[in-house]
């Protein structure tokens, strides 16, 4: 009976908690359907209409594609320096191996704001503000630490001595790379060039310290747009986003657990 | 399979940063078609040596010749050894047959006769029709053979087994051991045989060899090593037993302080020291030439035997007892234990 | 696991290997963070914003605005006790849930870990935006509770620091509950059976046991929801209705309201000594806890 | 070189102005002399404008920048734009004193007027002085983002209401604000200061006119518009030819016509952005929707834009410190 | 210790969404003082049962007493058990001195006592000196012995142990036995031992009972498990052995088809099946009462035995021989096998 009620009562403050942390994203779900332009709650009628005007706006559009193809190289690039890096820290010994894993370490530590000012001064000199080879740059910085977490993580995991039976039964280094840790880790690979390309496709903070309107980043344009306007629409767009977000987020927790990943 | 021998010589390894050799001056050689166990207490530098041979870790002194040629300078994937790993280190992502051939894939043996040698060597470790399988759907015991094919299908200079049953269960453990034996003498393949299980040791190998902190204790036949330890590690590692130190009153006889005169076969000159272990399957209830009377302090019975301890005048004696005898002692029991001279082991000369 | 160390034994070759291996990372890392900060340091010396991108011309006179005004001692005290509540609030909720995540054995399990981070994917002005509407003078809670007779008037829930602690703390929740969610990695229901069947009831098996082991997570999630919340500066700036004056939103007026660079780029040193400091601290608890 | 041959690379403000500039200016410039290609850069903002000059300097790519009067005259500091020659720019001559900034160096356009907006819903009796920013009724309703350009055009304003001079203080400025502090609801209305009217958020406030016009015009009507009688001062935009610019010439002809009576009225028309040219004469209704009453016209004034320049940060720190900080 | 003992009755445990139960109406009683050990293949339900008593999980039907009173409403920790786990889940996070005193502190006993019985059970447990450790710094054998103080300094009713020996080397294990036992003898603390080691269990336990898919297969002392087995499988399970099947010809005499007569010792009727069981060990080289010859198959050294298949008949007979003889069979020699009729042990009889 006791228990009972204990347990009752855990359930109910788990729904509560749950409750306060997905308020904010329930409020935009159900304010995408509105028909008025500026956000309140509740809606006074509902429609699909700025789903519909999302689609329909060139500039959204045009820095999705922008966005995804920058996330899609960012990943992809990333993935190749953090296993390669990865492979060096964990299957070498060798002096300033502590500097580096501190290094790898260090850009989860520091503010992207003031990351951010950094940024835009080193990127400034060399032409590269509003421009994709900056951002690309930007982005690479503080998505190849996670990438290295998740690729060396995978790493870890791969008994050595799988390793070792390849070489002892006739695989020269680079055939047991290609042969058999490349496609034991490939999980890792995957989840580090998702968590890349997510880090990317989300980045704002830095990206408002360099980006302007030639290369304007999704998050960027929507950050814009919120300085001028709040209407339905911006919401709808989070609501497509969050579906596209949690799609890959599943996609992740099926390859290695979302733990491990971030 | 080839026709060749392998010859360690003076062999040792220094890790990098470690103080002292983990193996230190090893020499030993194996006729071709041996099974040599190395066996010895965790840490000793059994696998040491299994990593050198295999070329996974270089040597830092000393000489590997195979067929009378040093080996040191050829890199791991041309050595041509076979090794089966503890957990077997299967390619998870391959399937059995993928696994097997993988060793062929790498010499450049073409796809056809790939499949046919596979095929054969899935015949041979009694795993026809599992090729196609997944890793993960295999038994303990079943990915121990495909294991063992991998690495006898490239006909192996060597095949090198580090501890390969001491994850399996005593059930499934004795069934492989039988396998693995089987297997060995069918293919004639010289091989090493890593293990720190005694027993395992003693019913598989042709030759054991002991080891202790790096260094090579002893070598021989099983019988040899269990019947004739050269040193006291040797003799307790293998095998439990009384130890009793006398000194030699007449050939043949020696006199064992807190004891009394022990009757044993060897060569001694009287007036030395001598060791001996007396194995407690070797002690038989009841008078006899060797005949020593105490007090049950414990007992233990195991199913088959009863392992007892008598308290006979300052020693404590380790006796195994068959269970299936008329009466049993118990503890607290007066009991006489005896053991035959040739039944008593000569250790070595005491100090 | 001695094997695991065994490194690689092909000598000659070894070190060129490694140095192709390090290179390419390395690189992005000089160039995109190494650089950066370097580069925002030297910015912090510089005596204006051009001085800043060209070099040259080194005066201390940033940190003496910094340092010798009040005002900035006060924006630094406000940001440490924003970060503080901040990390108290935020891991106080999280802890339940991460709890609930890591102990249970429901099939929902991993949908309601999805669930529990799904709002990290969400930009967080976004989210910031949602609470707007929800704690605004016409937002959710207000018209709820005068619909409800409960109050006449309006409460006032944002625009001010509660409303921003709200909002960072529920934007902050989610990197708190997967921390913690790695950081229980010593929490075990054996020790908590083993408690129980030595007399502890519920309320002491999580006293003295749960939360003890649980420490190290809560102490994780506590550090990183308190550096993500001092650097924080688009949820204070809206949510605080301008009122709610933090490093990060001084950064980022002096960089991009006032122009200036270097003053943005001394308060950015500012917040990394805070940084570093915190983190001294954490690893010192951390390290008390493991012996 | 033929100067009526070439590209204009042009940076200045987003959105609806760059809009209406494509369209009204742009486009007839390109009408006139259909030898030059204009481009168009959009910039988030002017301190981006100048952050992108500065890096440029060495190699300018950009040769005419639309840019706010107080960034301006920092980049004025750093030399990145040139004196216009009033011979290559003859409608210089039609420019007021005030307007020629650091030796022609940048060259005021238009203006931007602060004004009070009001939701029309809620407010039936739209407010008609800077005092009325202190009346009870509109307590918590009020949003005022004061900690950029509004503050700084804010305090002269509030400061001559009270009889003082912004040259030689700025304190009854100050303490008016202070009077209207208790009331404002958000000093960081979000998303900006005319949704907040729209949506209901607030019931007034302060922000600039031109955008809200327009919106006025196109939203059904939600945002309205009071100019206070006491006039306003505009948010003054400069236009300036970058230094070392490569299409000189060009850039000389289009800045000619940017300052042109033609231009300028154009787009106060379209755009509600006051003129600067002297030459311009609107018509009533327009000048009406720009600056308000004709009590509020003839009370419009303008500011020593070096002097405010020299200021601009202080006041700021001051209304950070003084007024919000303290509420 | 307090005056109890142990009766489980007709005791079922099904899991939620489980189809058939994991444990089936096993009833049993234990004397105060006595230990016991629950021996079964992985997942015959050990731990279930283990885990109803300590009341960790309910008991889906039938009912635990102690003491004659039912204790199936009392919460875990009101039941005042001990209870040793495999891996000891000693608490990381406290000294040894303090895991030991937890359970003091629940039941709310003062400081300078509790510290006085926490010195006490270091002490039984020969820990002294070790109770400031963090229990990182201890060994596995000396974190078993903390975890055993712990459930000990209660006074437990019961005190139940979990495979705490499965994650132990040989050799420490051996030690650990002996330890577990003493600390039993000396405490005379009811005790329910749970292994799937046949070995452990013959010399730990008082009594054995031998579980098989959730139901109790045979209870009794280790010498009836292991002379008198009633079922095929508590025979097989325990220990190895050859299995004859004979129809009984006449009193104490069978005729076993493909092999011959066999004499036995037990009451089965004539004209009746019966199913034997000759243990390994039983067998003695050379001629007998029950004489088989035949060749020998197979052949293990194994130090103190040597373990011999020979082909008799139809039958394969297993046989262990002390290595001590004078003279050993080799694979291929004819040899004669024979038993006592004591040393038969009668099965069951045979459908
Ligand atoms: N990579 C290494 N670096 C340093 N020392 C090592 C390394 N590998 C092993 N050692 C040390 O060398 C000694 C021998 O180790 P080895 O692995 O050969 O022992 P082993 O006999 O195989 O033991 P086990 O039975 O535990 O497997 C040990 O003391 C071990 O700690
Ligand atoms: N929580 C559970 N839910 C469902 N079934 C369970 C649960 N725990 C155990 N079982 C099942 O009950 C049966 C008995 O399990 P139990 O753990 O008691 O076996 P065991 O004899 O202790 O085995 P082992 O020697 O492997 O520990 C098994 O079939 C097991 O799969
Ligand atoms: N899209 C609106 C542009 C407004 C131009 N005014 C300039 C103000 C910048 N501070
Ligand atoms: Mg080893
Ligand atoms: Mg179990």
């Amino acid at each position: 009976m006791d228990a009972k009620l204990a347990r009752f009562a855990f359930a109910l403050l788990i729904t509560l908690l749950y409750l306060f942390l997905l308020a904010p994203i329930i409020v935009v779900l159900v304010i995408s359907f509105d028909t008025r332009q500026y956000l309140a709650f509740p809606p006074e009628s509902l429609s699909f209409g700025s789903y519909a005007k999302v689609f329909a706006n060139v500039k959204f559009i045009s820095a999705f594609w922008r966005s995804l193809g920058i996330g899609l190289f960012v990943g992809l690039v990333s993935i190749f320096a953090g296993l390669l890096l990865s492979l060096a820290l964990s299957r070498h010994d060798f002096r300033g191996k502590g500097a580096i894993n501190f290094l790898i370490l260090a850009p989860f530590l520091v503010p992207h704001i003031v990351l951010a000012v950094g940024v835009m001064l080193v990127l400034g000199p060399l032409g590269l503000l509003d421009s994709y080879s900056g951002i690309f740059l930007a982005h690479l910085g503080i998505t190849t630490p996670y990438t290295v977490r998740t690729i060396t993580m995978s790493l870890m995991a791969v008994d050595r001595r799988i390793e070792e039976a390849a070489r002892v039964h006739g695989a020269s280094p680079a055939m047991v790379l290609w042969r058999i840790t490349l496609p034991l880790v490939r999980p890792g690979l995957i989840a580090g060039a998702v968590i890349a390309f997510l880090i990317s496709f989300d980045e704002a903070t830095i990206s408002l310290f360099i980006v302007s309107v030639k290369s304007s980043t999704l998050p960027t344009e929507i950050y814009h747009y919120l300085e001028y306007s709040t209407d339905p629409q911006i919401a709808a767009l989070s609501v497509i986003l969050i579906l596209i977000s949690v799609g890959v987020v599943v996609v992740v927790e099926r390859l290695i657990g979302l733990r491990k990943a971030l | 399979m080839a026709d060749h021998h392998l010859e360690i010589d003076n062999l040792v390894k220094t890790y990098p940063g470690a103080l002292k050799p983990s193996v230190d001056r090893v020499s030993l050689s194996l006729p071709r078609g041996e099974m040599l166990a190395l066996l010895g207490p965790s840490g000793c530098g059994k696998t040491t040596i299994l990593r050198m041979i295999a070329g996974l870790i270089p040597v830092t002194a000393g000489e590997i010749r195979l067929d009378g040629r040093g080996i040191s300078a050829i890199p791991v994937h041309k050595r041509n050894m076979g090794m089966v790993f503890q957990a077997y280190a299967l390619f998870p992502h391959m399937t059995v047959a993928e696994n097997i051939g993988f060793g062929l894939e790498m010499r450049g043996v073409g796809k056809a006769e790939r499949t046919e040698r596979v095929l054969k060597a899935l015949d041979l470790v009694k795993l026809s029709g599992y090729g196609e399988r997944r890793v993960s759907q295999l038994s303990g015991g079943q990915q121990q053979r495909a294991a063992i094919a991998r690495s006898l299908v490239i006909e192996p200079a060597l095949l090198l087994f580090d501890e390969p049953l001491s994850n399996l269960d005593a059930k499934l453990r004795d069934e492989m051991r039988d396998e693995i034996r089987d297997i060995q003498n069918r293919t004639g393949v010289t091989s090493i045989f890593v293990t720190h299980d005694q027993d395992e040791a003693l019913s598989m190998a042709d030759r054991l060899a002991v080891m202790s902190e790096g260094r090579l204790e002893q070598i021989g036949t099983p019988r040899q090593i269990f019947d004739r330890p050269r040193t006291d590690f040797v003799a307790s590692f293998i095998g439990a037993g009384s130890f009793l130190t006398g000194t030699v009153v007449a050939p043949g006889r020696a006199d064992v302080p807190g004891l009394g005169i022990l009757h044993f076969t060897g060569d001694v000159p009287a007036g030395g020291k001598a060791r001996f272990l007396v194995r407690p399957h070797r002690f038989v209830l009841g008078e006899g030439v060797n005949a020593f009377s105490g007090v049950v302090e414990h007992v233990v019975y195991r199913g088959q035997i009863l392992t007892i301890a008598v308290r006979a005048g300052d020693h404590r004696l380790q006796a195994d007892l068959p269970t299936h005898a008329a009466t049993l002692p118990a503890k607290g029991d007066r009991v006489t234990l005896s053991v035959a001279p040739d039944d008593v082991t000569l250790v070595g000369e005491a100090a | 696991m001695a094997a695991v160390r065994h490194s690689s034994s092909d000598g000659s070759s070894h070190r060129g290997m490694l140095l192709l291996l390090l290179l390419p990372g390395l690189l992005a890392l000089l160039t995109t963070f190494l650089l950066p900060l370097i580069w925002l340091v030297r910015a912090s010396f510089a005596s204006s914003a051009v001085a800043a991108l060209k070099g040259g011309d080194w005066t201390l006179e940033s940190y003496r605005t910094v340092l010798y005004d009040p005002f900035y001692w006060k924006v630094a005290w406000n940001t440490l006790y924003l970060g503080v509540n901040v990390a108290i609030f935020a891991v106080a909720l999280s802890y339940p849930i991460a709890l609930f995540l890591a102990r249970t054995k429901s099939r929902w399990r991993g949908v309601l870990t999805a669930l529990a981070v799904a709002p990290l994917l969400t930009s967080s002005v976004v989210r910031t935006y949602g609470w707007m509407v929800i704690l605004g003078d016409r937002g959710v809670i207000n018209a709820a509770l005068q619909s409800s007779g409960l109050t006449d008037g309006v409460i006032r829930l944002t625009n001010n620091y509660f409303g921003a602690t709200v909002a960072l703390v529920e934007i902050l929740m989610p990197y708190a509950i997967l921390a913690m969610l790695s950081g229980f990695g010593r929490l075990n229901t054996q020790f908590e059976e083993a408690a129980a069947l030595l007399g502890a009831n519920r309320f002491r098996v999580f006293t003295r046991i749960i939360l003890p082991l649980s420490l190290p997570g809560v102490l994780t999630a506590a550090l990183l929801v308190f550096v993500l919340a001092i650097s924080s500066f688009v949820t204070p700036r809206l949510m605080g209705g301008g009122r709610v004056f933090v490093i990060g939103t001084e950064v980022y007026n002096e960089a991009t309201v006032t122009l200036n660079w270097p003053l943005a780029a001394a308060l950015s040193v500012l917040l990394l000594v805070l940084f570093g400091s915190v983190i001294l601290i954490y690893q010192r608890a951390m390290r008390a806890l493991e012996t | 070189q033929d100067a009526t041959k070439g590209t204009v690379n042009v940076v200045g403000f987003s959105g609806v102005f760059a809009d209406n500039y494509q369209k009204f200016i742009i486009d007839a410039f390109k009408a006139k002399y259909p030898g030059i290609e204009v481009t168009y850069q959009q910039s988030k903002n002017s301190a981006e404008t100048l952050a992108l000059l500065t890096l440029q300097r060495a190699d300018p790519k950009v040769d005419v920048a639309l840019i706010d009067v107080s960034v301006a005259i920092k980049a004025n500091k750093e030399e990145l734009f040139t004196k216009l020659d009033a011979a290559k720019v003859p409608n210089l001559a039609d420019q007021p004193e005030w307007a020629r900034i650091d030796g022609d160096r940048s060259v005021a356009f238009s203006q931007d007027n602060l004004a009070i907006l009001y939701n029309t819903d809620k407010v039936k009796t739209p407010p008609t002085s800077w005092a009325d920013l202190v009346d009870p009724q509109y307590k918590g309703k009020i949003a005022a983002k004061l900690s950029d350009t509004r503050g700084v055009i804010l305090l002269p304003i509030l400061t001559r209401l009270k009889g003082g001079d912004y040259k030689n203080s700025v304190d009854p400025g100050i303490e008016f604000l202070k009077q209207i502090a208790p009331s404002v609801s958000t000093f960081e209305p979000a998303p900006d200061c005319y949704a907040v009217v729209q949506s209901g958020e607030v019931d007034l406030s302060i922000c600039w006119n031109g955008r809200a016009q327009y919106l006025h015009d196109t939203q059904g009507g939600k945002i309205g518009v009071a100019l206070p009688k006491e006039g306003s001062i505009g948010q003054t935009n400069t236009i300036g030819l970058v230094e070392g610019s490569k299409n000189k010439e060009a850039a000389e002809l289009f800045v000619n016509y940017a300052l042109s009576a033609e231009a300028q009225a154009t787009f106060a028309e379209k755009s509600f952005y006051g003129p600067v040219n002297t030459k311009v004469s609107l018509t009533e209704p327009v000048a009406a929707r720009i600056y308000g009453t004709k009590e509020a016209q003839a009370a419009q004034s303008s500011l020593d834009w070096n002097f405010v320049a020299d200021k601009y940060s202080a006041w700021i720190q001051r209304i950070n410190r003084e007024v919000i900080a303290a509420n």
